[in-house]
Parts: C-alpha cells; structure tokens; sequence
C-alpha cells in the first residue's frame, strides 16, 4: 500500500523554515530534556529554551508559582545558569535528540545582549532561531523596560542579527497596551518574526496571613485564562501585516492551536500546557494533521489568518 | 517515569478530610521507590479548574495486588475532586518523579512525620523493616483523624510512637516533645522527617546540636514536577550563601541542615 | 438577649459613603429589578447601573457572548435606552426597593457627556455617585480613545461634577498598560474614585467556521480568568495612593472580595458573577461579615490595603 | 421563578449523545409553563469550569411524582458533566424563565420540531391535547438516535408525524418536506416550531404564503438568562428597520414572520 501524503504542514516564518508549526515556549520546556522521555520532541516544529542571560541568574524568591482561575502566576525571576551553560549543559543533548531548537535570550540592556551574542557567533549552526525576550514582567530592569521603548526593540534586534546573523524571533509582552509599534520597531530592526504574547501581569493575596502568594508579589499569568487576550493579539497585528507571529497564550488543545493560527499565527508555542500534559506537543501536533485531513485541506498554510477573510467590514 | 492513566481500586475517608486511594499500578508497584512521589491531574478530561496537577507521595504499594495507595488529606480545589472519585474511576498520573532514597547503609533508622507528612513514611517504614533495619516511627497529629492508621502501623515491624495535640490518641503533644529532655536519644540513628514547615524548623534547630545525618522531605507548590519550570525553588546553603534547588528533580530530600527556611 | 453588634462595614469612597463594601458593576446588574426578585438587595453597599448614553443605543451584532475558560467574553455594545429611559422606567423602582445607586453613564465626546449631565441635574439627589464609563473596548469611538487621553478624562470627571455636583467615579480600562496616569487625571479631574478594572480585551475564532464568536469579533474578557491581572492594578495603583479604588473583576467568592480588599479596594464590585449565581451579592457580603468576625477584626477598614503593610521592600 | 438544587431521580442515556435527566421538583411542577425554561448550572460548586449557566426546556412533567425531566444533547462541556451525573446527585438551577405561551384560543395546533428542538413541544403537545386541542406534532431528525423517544410520542393524545434523514425511523426526509406540495394543509392550525436555524428559516420562508400564526421558540448564546446581560440578543422587524429583543426575558418565543435571521 502506498502510504497516504498527509498535509503540508511546512511553516515559514521569514527565513525560519519549520516543518511544522508546533514549538513549545520558552521557560516551559527546559530544552526539551525532559521530555524526551515521554515522546520524540525531534517531531516538533521547534524547541524554545528557557531565557538565557550573559551570567547565571538566581531568580526570584519562591514562592514562584501559584494557581489561579484556569491557569498559573510565576515569578521565577529568569532563573538560568547563563549562556556558557547552555553551550556546555545543553547543546549536546539538543543536538542528540535531534531537535531543532529556538534559543531565547535576554539581557539587562543592549550591552548585556551583545555579550550573549558574541558568545553565540560559534554555534550559529546548531540553532535555527533566537528569540529576544524582551517582555518578560518578573524582571524589573530588563523586560518591561524595553517593550515600551521601541527604539531599544529596534537597536537590540538590529545589534544581536548583526552580530550572529543569525534569524531573530522578537518576543513581546501585552502589559503594553496597542502592540503595533513595537512589532513595527521590531521588523525595522531586522526581526524575522514576532512571537506573543508573553505572560500578563498578575498578583494574587492570601486572605489569612495578608501576604502576597508569590515572592516576587507579581508574576506573569499564563494558561487558558489569558487565551482570549492572546487570541485578540494576534487577530490585530496579522491584520496590520507586520511580521509573522508565532501565537501563544493558553493553548490547551488542538482546537486552540488551530484557533490560534486562524487568527493569524503561521506557529503556534505551548506553554504552561506541558505542565499538566506531557505529551502536549506531539498530541497536538498529530490531530492538527488529522483537523486539516478531515477538512481536506492540503495545506496548512491556507488557514493561516482565515479569520479575516471571513471578515467583511 | 510514565504517564499513565490508572483505574481506581478505593477511595476511602479514613478520617476527618483524610481520604485513602488505591490503585492499580503495576507499573508503580515494579518501579516506585521510596522518596519519590507522583503527580496527578485533579480536574476531569478537557477541563481546566483546577490547572495544575498536583504532587502526592505514595503511601503503601500491594506487590500482590498491583495496588498502590496515596493517603491525602483535602486541602482545596484537587483533593475535594480526588475524594469524590469513586472504584472504577480512572486518575492520570505521572510518575515516579524526584529522586529515591538510599536506604543502603541504614541500619537504625528514626522516621518522623508531621500529620499528613507521615504519608511517604510508611513506605519507607515498610521497606526498611523489610531489609532488617531497626525502625522507631515518630508520629504527630493537630488532630485524631489519622487515628484509623494505627492498623497500619501496628502492621508494621517496627516501633511507633503517637503525639496527638488533642490528647485524643498517644501522648498529648508535639513530635519534637520526643526531645525535649535534650539528650539525643537516637545518637547512632539516621533521620527522616517530613511533615509541615514548622516541625521542620524546629527539628532543624533540636538536630543542630547532634551528629546525626537528617533527610527532610519537602513541599513546595509545584507547576511542572519535573524539573522544567523552576517553579519548586528552595534555598539551599551553600558556601557563601545559598542555591536554589528544585525540589520536584533536585529533591525532594534534602540534608535538613542545608534547608534555609524562608 | 443583646444582639452582637457585628463588625462595621462603612466604607468611604471620597464622599462617597457605603454601609458596606459590596456593589455590583455596570452592565451585569441592569438597574436591580430582576436581583430584587431574588434577595432584597437595599442590603448592598450600592448597585451600579449598565452604561447610559444620552441617546439609546442598539447595540452591537450578535453573537454578543461567548463563553471561554473561567470566564466570557461579551461584545454587547453598550445597548441601552437612554438616560431618559433611566429617569423614566428604572428610577421608580429603585426608588421603591430603596436601592442606593450609582449612575454609570457614557459618551461618545465630551459634549455628550455634558449633556447627559444636564439631563441628570433634576435627579442628583436619587443617586449617590455617577461612574463615567471612559473604558469599555467594546465600542470604538467612545470608551478605548479616552482612556489612552488623560486630558479628556481630567476635562470629562472635571465637567460632570461641576454640571452635576454629584460624587464621580472614573472607571478605567486595564488595555492600556500602567493606569497611573489615567488615575491621576482622574483624580486632577476632581473624581472621588476610580473603579478597575473593564473588561480586557479579548476574541475567540470557532474552528469549523473560521468564523469569529462574536458579531463585533473582540470583546471584553470578564470572570474569574481576569482576576489576577485585576488583583495587581488595584495593588499597584493603591500602593500610588491616588484615589479610593473600587475593585472588580472576576470576583466570584466572598474570599476573591476580601482579596482585593486586601490589595487595595475599599469597595468591590460584582459582575460576570451574578449571572452564574443570582445570590451572590448578599451571600458575599455575609460572608465577609463571617470572615471579619472569626478574624475578631472590628473594621473592615482595617484590612484594605494589608497587603501593602506585610511587604517589605 | 427561584434559585434551587434539585436532586437528579434519573439519567439516562436514550440514544447516541442524548440523554433524559428527570429530578424532583415540586415547585417547577406547580408554576413552569410550556414555553419557558430553566437554566442549569453546569460545573460542581465552587469551580468555574464551565463557568456560565445552560439554558434547557422542560420536557415532560410528572406531576403525580413531582418530577421534571429534561432531554438534552451533549454537545459540549456542560452537558457532557450533566451527562454524567448520577441519580442521587444534585443539580443547581433557575426557574422557570422566560415567557409562558397562551394556549387559549388554540384549538388546532401543528408543533414543528427539528432534532432537539422537540424538546420543549413534547410537554406543549401534552398540555393542549389535555385542554381539547387537536395536535399534530411534526419531528424531524437526522439521525435515529431519537427513536426511543417514539413511546413518549405514542402516550399522547395526539397524531404524530417523523421525518427522519438516516431513513431509519419515519419518512425517510427533512422536516420540511411536509409542505413540499405547496398546499396549506395545516390552514386553520396555528404553529409552534423549535429546531436548528435552517429549519426555522425555511419555515419562516415557506409559511410567508400563508396565513397561519407560526410561533418560533428561539434559541441564542445567553449569559445570565433573566434579562440583565443584553447577551442573547435577536433582530426583530420593527416598522423602519429592527430592534434588537431578548430570548431570554423577551422570548423565548417571537413570531416567526418577524424575526430577522442573521
Ligand atoms: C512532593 C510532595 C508530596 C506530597 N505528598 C502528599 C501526600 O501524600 N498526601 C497529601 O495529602 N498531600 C501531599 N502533598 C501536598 C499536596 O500536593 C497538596 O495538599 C495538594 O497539592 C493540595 O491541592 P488542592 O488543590 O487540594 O489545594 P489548593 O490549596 O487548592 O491548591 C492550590 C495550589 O497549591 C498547591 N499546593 C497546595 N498545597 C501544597 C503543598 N503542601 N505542597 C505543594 N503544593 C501545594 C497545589 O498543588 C495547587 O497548585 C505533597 C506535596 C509535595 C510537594
Ligand atoms: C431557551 C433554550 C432552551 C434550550 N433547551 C434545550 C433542551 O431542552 N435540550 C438541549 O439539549 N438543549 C437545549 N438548548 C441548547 C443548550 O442550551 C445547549 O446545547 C447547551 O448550552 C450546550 O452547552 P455545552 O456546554 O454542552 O456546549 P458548549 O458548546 O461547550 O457551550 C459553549 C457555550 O455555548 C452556549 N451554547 C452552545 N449551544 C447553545 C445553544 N444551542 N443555545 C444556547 N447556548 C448555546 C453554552 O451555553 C455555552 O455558553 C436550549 C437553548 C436555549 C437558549
Ligand atoms: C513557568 C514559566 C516560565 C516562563 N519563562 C519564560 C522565559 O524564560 N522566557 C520567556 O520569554 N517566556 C517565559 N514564559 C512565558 C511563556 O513562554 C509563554 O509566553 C506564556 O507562558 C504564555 O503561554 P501559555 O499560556 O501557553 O503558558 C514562562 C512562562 C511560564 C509559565
Ligand atoms: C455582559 C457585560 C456587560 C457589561 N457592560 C458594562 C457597561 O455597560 N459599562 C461598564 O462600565 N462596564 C460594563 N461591563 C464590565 C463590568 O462592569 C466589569 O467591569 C467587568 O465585567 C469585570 O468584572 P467581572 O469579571 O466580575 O465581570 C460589562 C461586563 C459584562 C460581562
Ligand atoms: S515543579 Fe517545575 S521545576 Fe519543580
Ligand atoms: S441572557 Fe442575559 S439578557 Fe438574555
């Protein structure tokens, strides 16, 4: 029997190829580690790592989590054993399972991230992507500050592509209000994609001892809460036709992923899902492909920001 | 380390908010080893409330049956869905996760257990009896709830002894009563202890003064279990100041006198 | 025998006096005719009215709800009949079941916020305080656009209450990134209060069709999903200490009240809540009664804020 | 109209994803009226997952046992939980909502269902055959899965026809198919209808030519149920153009001419 040519499910986004548009978001799955054990993550799209800064970070005090309505408040602070252990700790297993992988990175100003890219010049080849986290709420300095100033956005995306020639993936947070002009700040920097949105600003109290449930006070909520917002984020800025998006924020299933790229996503990341679901990625991955069979649709490509076809205003 | 769904066997209140399960697992049975723990999803398929799964020791293991039992207490959302499962309901869990004990040169060992803190005890209990270990099992309760274990206990080779704060079963008091006398009565034992925050503490503070090696098993509110999110951090000292350490892949042991406690 | 005099449960907003905390928000209680036929509800701390334009107003295209995770998004356009319909078919009957109500009113400029503040001057004494609706995403020209103007807020609060003499509340939307500088306007503005948060916004696309789930394609994301991202404005902007805050969004329990009491709100608001438990004002307000007692807190004044007392930084 | 938990008598699977959910309710037995409905809360207490309340008709009173039932497709979450429900267990719910029909003056009447919109006809077809109406109760279905539904159908004093589209059950047909002739033969009938958009819509289309009052029970997303939200929303022709009325405290029942489809 002739096996069947399912989809196609090749994704670009700018000079980004993927074979498909399953990635797991950064800080949610180590480097892919872990759950290597449970199925082979060489079939997703991408792997995202944890944020990387120039030195190890300690982090936040814990504690570092606490659930909330349908999803999670961090603050993990961007704890990581910085870039050198990445290169020594990680890649070789990376390059082991087979995985293609999107490293984050993210400093305290432009000066911190073009040390780590300078660091990076020499494993060009064994990432296909960076991502600049540039958003992340639980660091005081680094993160917000940057979203608001669109010309940092521009100069750090500028610098870090300079310098590694390598594709850059600018990742955004939705505490800012309107995301047009940093996506635009972030293509004028040279950036190959957009990915978002990155966690919401949270807090969470408990009403016995007054205290704040999570060291930090705020953190980022993540989860199938924030998917309304996420989805709403990427309507508006495929609509405005900036950059490609990666889409996040609250997957939970196949139906969401779908959902998501119907916005407007050509990929789409899994975060706090991997959490509760292990096998998250290639489940979702699997019935993504059997969706668009039973709608015989070819190619994956064609329901990327069908919303707004369907849309006549 | 597998995903699994699992069929439930029982799940039985056993006391005030105090629920038994039982399930079947021969997985569990053939790879579980004491210290670890598993995690599982309280909320049914497709929902999300509650999100996370959540962390549960494993109390006894049946070899003979492929039944494995987590002795919980309800605390929130998780454990009031755990306890309205019924036999024939089935859980998904993950597991085994965090590190195994080495029992390897235990010979006398003293466990001590803070209310639902006993529950990865006495297992350990188990086992160690079980490899000719002299065991003393030290357990304390706010409450007379957990009253309905002492068959369980005496079922035990092993020596056990009850603090009750209501006075309702064993000696009125605190666990760390046992030491108050000031002399270490347990000079050449190893110790393990689980229980809440404040026991812990202040076993830290009795142990300081002794030579024995102490294992505390940890809690900390966990995302992932699995070593991926941070989420689980515990300082731990280390020369000139401290580390965090994960207590879902890094632990959940760790040598009492490391611990800094918040 | 005696009865216990229970704890006191007098808040005050600016001039704004309430018997007790609990109120309900715009738009999730119309004026109260059809929850008084389930409690009496003359025991609330107040009862905002939905959102009153100068002219009624139909609405947006359905679908106008759309249920998500923990929460629901609604897209309802403001539809209402008028203030002249608020003074002719709903202020009788607050009158008759003796309702202490805050008028929540909206407008597509300042002009029409002016003259809906003429048209009230003749009923200032049936309401203790007016909310301007300067947030809600729903519809494009009115709410989004002041929010990003702190100028027209300032000149809006600033106009209503010399027209009106009658106490102001401003309420924000949390799509704008950092409410500080709304609050103060609003505050400059000369408002008692500020209320937050509105609805965050959000869309959701269905799968099969590629069709948006609402008529207006985005909405507002309200329920227990928003909470935590409510729970930080209320601490960050009492921490400013800029205006008295009333705190809503996804408040479903007597525990989420006395949480956001414990961030910073002196008064709370129900919404999304009461259509999923019909009870939930007075059951709420009993509660946090039960909790203030089994405390042995006298004033529940004493709470409002604690969060802030227990962190040191 | 009152919030109540009622206690579940029986649930039971009558067909692929349907199923009869009867329970105690004196007081729905005493004061609902065919045309209303309620609106049931779909997730355990304290959870928010689903959040928002379901709105269902009644189907079928039993006044002599006290007892309502409702019959419902599972289509997603929240009748998915319903559906798992077990005699014994409680259900929260409100009402009865939204506005009673007058059967009055009906003397002859032709209820037009499509799949699970027979749901609130059944109990109407009961009411006005008790009250001396002749009914003829028209159903269509896609599928089969109502059949067991034929011995309900056959206690009614009234005549009754099925369309069926699997051609298993009934005419092999739409419902619709009924006036395919292009004649009037329900002339003197006034007409209730409930069923999907389609059917209504070729109803409205087909009944245009005739003089018949035709009432359409209508369904929309709804979020608090008792006219407080403005969520459930409807285009009604009015003179110049439409207003926008409410299913829930408005309806759910309008007259078909005059409904605006979307
Ligand atoms: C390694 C480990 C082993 C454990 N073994 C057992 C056991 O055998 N029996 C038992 O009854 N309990 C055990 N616990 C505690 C148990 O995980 C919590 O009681 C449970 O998570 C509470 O969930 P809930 O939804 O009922 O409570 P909620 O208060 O609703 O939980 C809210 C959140 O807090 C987290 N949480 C609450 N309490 C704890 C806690 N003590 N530790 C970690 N997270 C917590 C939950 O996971 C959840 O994310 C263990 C915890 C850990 C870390
Ligand atoms: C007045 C009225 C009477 C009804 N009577 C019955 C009945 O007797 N039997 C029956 O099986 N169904 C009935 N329905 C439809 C029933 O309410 C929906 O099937 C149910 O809400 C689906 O919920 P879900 O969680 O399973 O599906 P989901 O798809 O998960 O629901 C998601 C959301 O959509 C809403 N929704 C989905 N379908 C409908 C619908 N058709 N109408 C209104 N809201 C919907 C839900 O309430 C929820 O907010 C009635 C609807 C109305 C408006
Ligand atoms: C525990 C945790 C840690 C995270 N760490 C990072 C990080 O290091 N860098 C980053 O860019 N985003 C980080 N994120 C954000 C996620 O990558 C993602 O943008 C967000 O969680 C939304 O997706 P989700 O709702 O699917 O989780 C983290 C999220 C979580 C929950
Ligand atoms: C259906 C609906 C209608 C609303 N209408 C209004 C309105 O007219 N005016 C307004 O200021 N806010 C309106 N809101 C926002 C609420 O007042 C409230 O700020 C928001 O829902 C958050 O609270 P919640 O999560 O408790 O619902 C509306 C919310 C909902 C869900
Ligand atoms: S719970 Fe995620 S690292 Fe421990
Ligand atoms: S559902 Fe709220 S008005 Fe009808």
């Amino acid at each position: 029997m002739v096996k069947e040519k399912g989809p196609n499910l090749k994704v670009n986004l700018g000079t980004i190829e993927l074979d498909n548009p399953v990635i797991t978001c950064s800080g949610t799955f180590s480097s892919g580690l872990e759950y290597g054990k449970f199925y082979d993550i060489s079939k997703l799209g991408a792997v995202t790592t944890k944020s990387f800064s120039l030195k190890p970070k300690k982090g936040n005090e814990p504690p570092r989590t606490c659930e909330v309505a349908c999803g999670l408040l961090n603050s993990i602070g961007l704890q990581n054993d910085g870039i050198n252990s990445f290169k020594k700790d990680h890649l070789p297993y990376i390059k082991k399972l087979n995985i293609r992988v999107i490293l984050s990175i993210f400093g305290q100003d432009i000066a911190e991230f073009r040390k780590i890219a300078k660091e990076i010049v020499d494993i060009r080849q064994d990432i296909i992507a960076l991502e600049l986290n540039l958003s992340c709420p639980n660091v005081e300095k680094g993160g917000m500050a940057f979203c608001t100033s669109t010309d940092d956005i521009k100069n750090i995306t500028h610098e870090v592509k300079q310098i590694t020639k390598i594709p850059v993936i600018v990742k955004l947070s939705p505490n800012v209000g309107d995301l047009s002009m940093p996506a635009i700040s972030a293509r004028e920097g040279g950036a190959d994609a957009i990915s978002l949105i990155n966690t919401v600003i949270g807090a969470a109290f408990d009403i016995d001892s007054f205290k704040p449930k999570l060291g930090n006070i705020q953190g980022g909520l993540s989860g199938p809460a924030v998917k309304p917002i996420a989805i709403a984020n990427v309507y508006n800025l495929y609509k405005e036709n900036i950059l490609p998006i990666i889409g996040m924020g609250g997957i939970y299933s196949w139906e969401d992923a779908v959902e998501f790229m119907i916005a407007g996503a050509k990929a789409i990341g899994l975060g706090s899902v991997n959490f509760v679901n292990y096998m998250a990625g290639i489940e979702i991955l699997e019935n993504i492909k059997k969706y668009l069979t039973s709608k015989n649709i070819t190619d994956i490509n064609s329901i990327i920001g069908r919303a707004s076809d369907k849309i006549k205003r | 380390m597998k995903l699994l769904d699992a069929e439930i066997v029982n799940n039985i209140r056993i006391g005030e908010g105090l629920y038994k399960m039982e399930f079947f697992s021969p997985y569990l049975c053939k790879n579980f080893k004491p210290g670890q723990f598993i995690n599982i999803k309280c909320s049914p398929e497709g929902l999300f409330d509650p999100f996370l799964r959540r962390p549960f020791s494993i109390y006894d293991i049946e070899n003979n049956f492929n039944v494995v039992s987590v002795l919980y207490l309800v605390r929130g959302k998780g454990t009031k869905y755990l306890s309205g499962l019924e036999k024939g309901d089935n859980i998904n869990f993950c597991g085994p996760l965090g590190n195994p004990l080495s029992f390897e040169n235990d010979k006398k060992v003293l466990l001590i257990g803070g209310g639902i803190g006993i529950a990865p005890l006495y297992l350990m209990a188990k086992k160690l009896s079980g490899q000719g270990a002299l065991v003393y099992f030290l357990c304390g309760f706010k409450e007379s709830n957990f009253r309905l274990l002492e068959k369980d206990f005496l079922r035990l080779n092993a020596d056990y002894k009850i603090y009750c704060e209501d006075g309702m079963w064993g000696e009125v008091g605190i666990v760390t009563d046992e030491f108050a006398s000031g002399k270490n009565k347990f000079e050449d034992y190893k110790v393990y202890c689980c229980g809440p925050l404040e026991m812990l503490k202040k076993l830290q503070a009795i142990f300081s003064k002794y030579n024995n090696t102490v294992i505390a098993i940890l809690e900390e509110k966990m995302a992932c279990g699995i070593g991926v999110c941070m989420g689980c951090a515990v300082k731990i000292k280390q020369k000139g100041g401290f580390a965090y350490k994960k207590v879902c892949s890094d632990g959940p042991s760790f040598n009492l006198e490391e611990v800094l406690f918040g």
